[in-house]
């Protein structure tokens, strides 16, 4: 895809409501492909938060969570400008990470 | 354009990688927490997060579907009122393995998470959250029907 | 029992009266025929859905040419014919109401989609309401729930409740319910097993 | 092949029977939440991409596909289709139009365009991205579908008769799930089509994500799934039966502007 991950940070007063869209299949390992084998288990594990490199969140998540994930936080004590990065980590150590400035 | 000399080639695409945080350091994470993870009951997964024991709180504020139409997509969005709150967990009682996600919060970062979890069957998605060194806890029911033709 | 079943055979026909729709435009049989050309060039077979499911029979024809309303004559005589060609099983028409309910919840059947290994499912569920337990239920088709309770199973009540499964044209011409019997979907095993589901006095439609 | 079947078990003792009507809305507060959270976005991106990739024999790109408002104008196109286009002298639906262009300007077969127009989760179809990223361009605009020219208006006649149209072993036209007011098949509730008031909140999201299993889906997927339902052979991809169809649909529900692509079910 084109985009691995698609990020939206917008102030809202002074918080900042951050959307991040993630292209991952998220595989339980329980399902089976269009020819019928299973497919294996293919999930992220792992995502940060940071403004201006100083971590906000940290997220551990598991095969339970939907396939292209899409998560919100909220964060204070930013400003418009601020250099937004997410960064994820998955079981089969594939890596993906974006910058957005918070609009 | 005649053929780009070499020099020039370079420095766009290493223009183009920063813009795209392929540059920015390679970030480093605390091990999963394989043992809550990989719990297969509810029980088993708190205590992997190390929660000795929790009380109910009204604090905890969950919004969540009481009837989803079907399991591949239930959004979950939770909101901490409750002072200094460190971590949110998201557990789904019913699932094969029920640790969906467990968020931490800097400070800087409201105590607050939306997202989309799978749901095998209809089950009570529970929230455990830390605060002031204590664990805290609340859960919603969400009835998984077939939506459509079912064909 | 004669009458008051008489009675109620006839409140059933006018709630299972065809869909009002709007705006449905009057087709003569020119017209009729141009339709039925499209669909020979612009449709192709797959799987088991072979294009010979595009010939138009004379109930079809019928309710096409007449919006679903077409005259009684012609109605009467069609619905006697479908009845005439359902061929009652012998004996009796209860079946075994755990198997109906799988057959109910079933959306399997005569899709292009559906394997040859699939069973043939009746897709009740989709249009009906019959347990109470089952919340995810269609409201195409009046709800059946407590059908046997409030009718008892008396053998014009299984007979029509058979009838009614096989081939729900033959008492209502263009009744929007698929004549399951008819079209080759279900067994007179399944359907017997429906029509256990529907009156047995076990089944959860009537608890 | 019933995923919902395998994943999803129905709660089946123990439910209060809900009263249908707080259901319903329990339903829609669902729908509202996938809706908020939809990952149709992407869609729309690896679309763009795709507009833009030189492709086929001619080792062109679609930037100069002509969706009715002249070559490679996007914004506002995809809300007047279908409509009839002098070069081909048929009405086309965004999907036929888009084929067309492969054709002529790429150069590719039209067997090859079409090997594979419906996708999965794993891998969406190129005609699905490209649909998400060109619905998305009239975002905004008034749906105003072609319906002025002679074949717009046959178009428009045909598909009227097809939605009425009973055939099959199953005896079903559209109408027969489509046709009266508040009903539906499950827990899905069912338009009535051939009225403007249902049909343009239809019309205004088509084509759509489906979170149920991932996957993006155009019109002429619907149509060919509602065939499949309907226990009917399958309809030819693109062909006038299909865009006929699409045509009456789009006139019915014309006037709404175009909000989608959609996050559905």
């Amino acid at each position: 895809m084109a985009d691995p991950m698609k990020i939206r940070a917008t102030m809202k007063g002074d918080l900042a409501d951050v959307r991040v869209l993630m292209v991952h299949p998220m595989e339980t390992g329980q399902r089976k492909d269009a020819s019928g084998n299973v497919v294996p288990l293919h999930f992220i594990q792992q995502l940060s938060v940071r403004v201006n490199g100083r971590l906000m969140i940290e997220g551990q998540i598991s095969q339970a969570v939907a396939r292209n994930p899409v998560f919100s936080f909220r964060l204070k004590g930013v400003k418009a400008g601020d250099s937004l990065e997410i960064a994820w980590l998955d079981n089969r150590g594939e890596r993906s990470q974006s910058v957005a400035s918070i609009a | 354009m005649m053929a780009m000399n070499p020099l020039r080639r370079i420095s766009l695409r290493l223009a183009g990688a920063l813009a795209a945080g392929l540059l920015l350091p390679l970030r480093a994470f605390a091990a999963w927490n394989k043992e809550a993870f990989q719990s297969r009951t509810a029980a088993d997964a708190l205590k992997g997060l190390g929660v000795a024991a929790s009380s109910d709180s009204k604090d905890i504020v969950i919004e969540a579907p009481q009837i989803a139409e079907n399991g591949q997509v239930v959004p979950v969005e939770v909101t901490s009122q409750l002072p200094n709150t460190k971590s949110i967990a998201v557990v789904i009682e019913k699932n094969p393995f029920p640790l969906a996600a467990k968020f931490e919060f800097g400070d800087g970062a409201l105590p607050y998470i939306k997202v989309n979890v799978k749901m095998g069957e209809s089950s009570f998605v529970r929230v455990v959250a830390e605060a002031g060194g204590r664990f805290y806890t609340a859960s919603k029911e969400v009835k998984v029907t077939i939506g459509g033709c079912g064909g | 029992m004669k009458k008051a079943f008489k009675l109620y055979i006839a409140a059933t026909l006018a709630a299972c009266s065809s869909a009002p729709v709007s705006e449905r435009p009057v087709v003569s049989e020119a017209e009729l025929f141009e339709v039925q050309a499209v669909l020979k060039r612009d449709f192709h077979a797959r799987g088991s859905a072979a294009l010979s499911r595009l010939e138009p029979d004379a109930v079809q024809q019928a309710c096409n040419l007449h919006g679903d309303g077409p005259p009684e004559a012609l109605a009467k005589a069609l619905e006697a014919q479908q009845f005439a060609a359902i061929g009652f099983p012998a004996g009796s028409l209860i079946g075994d109401w755990k198997r109906g309910q799988r057959i109910a919840q079933s959306g399997r059947g005569l899709q292009w989609s559906d394997g040859p290994k699939d069973v043939a499912g009746g897709s009740c569920y989709n249009c009906h309401q019959l347990s109470p337990q089952e919340v995810s239920h269609g409201t195409l088709g009046p709800s059946l729930l407590g059908f046997g309770k409030l009718r008892g199973n008396s053998p014009e009540m299984q007979k029509y409740t058979y009838g009614r499964i096989y081939n729900s044209k033959a008492y209502n011409l263009c009744s929007q319910m698929p004549r399951l019997g008819h079209s080759g979907t279900l067994t007179e095993q399944q359907i017997k097993d429906l029509v256990a589901y529907l009156l047995d006095a076990e089944s959860p439609v009537n608890k | 092949m019933n995923r919902f079947a395998v994943l999803v078990v129905v709660l089946a003792l123990g439910v209060s029977r809900a009263d249908a009507q707080d259901t319903k809305k329990e339903i829609e507060k669902y729908q509202k939440m996938i809706a908020d959270s939809s990952p149709v976005e992407l869609f729309e991106l690896q679309g763009e991409t795709l507009w833009k990739k030189r492709q086929g024999p001619s080792n062109v790109s679609l930037k100069r596909c002509d969706l009715g408002l002249g070559a490679g104008e996007l914004k506002g196109a995809y809300a007047l289709l279908p409509r009839h286009f002098k070069d081909a002298d048929r009405v086309m639906d965004l999907e036929t139009r888009l084929l067309h262009c492969m054709v002529t300007l790429q150069g590719r077969s039209r067997e090859e365009a079409t090997k594979r127009v419906f996708g999965n989760a794993d891998t969406p179809s190129e005609i699905e991205y490209l649909s998400a990223y060109i619905a998305g361009e009239s975002r905004g605009t008034p749906m105003a579908p072609g319906s002025a020219h002679p074949k717009e208006a046959a178009a428009y006649e045909l598909g009227r008769k097809l939605f009425f149209y009973r055939a099959g072993p199953w005896d079903f036209s559209c109408a027969s799930c489509h046709g009266e007011e508040g009903k539906r098949i499950r827990m899905q509730d069912l338009p009535i089509l051939s009225t403007p008031a249902a049909a343009r909140p239809v019309v205004a999201t088509w084509p759509a994500y489906r979170v149920s299993n991932s996957e993006f889906k155009t019109m002429q997927w619907r149509i060919n799934d509602c065939y499949r339902q309907m226990r009917m052979p399958e309809p030819n991809y693109a062909s006038d039966l299909t865009v006929a169809i699409t045509t009456y649909l789009s006139v019915t529900g014309r006037g709404e502007p175009y909000r989608g692509p959609g996050t559905k079910r």
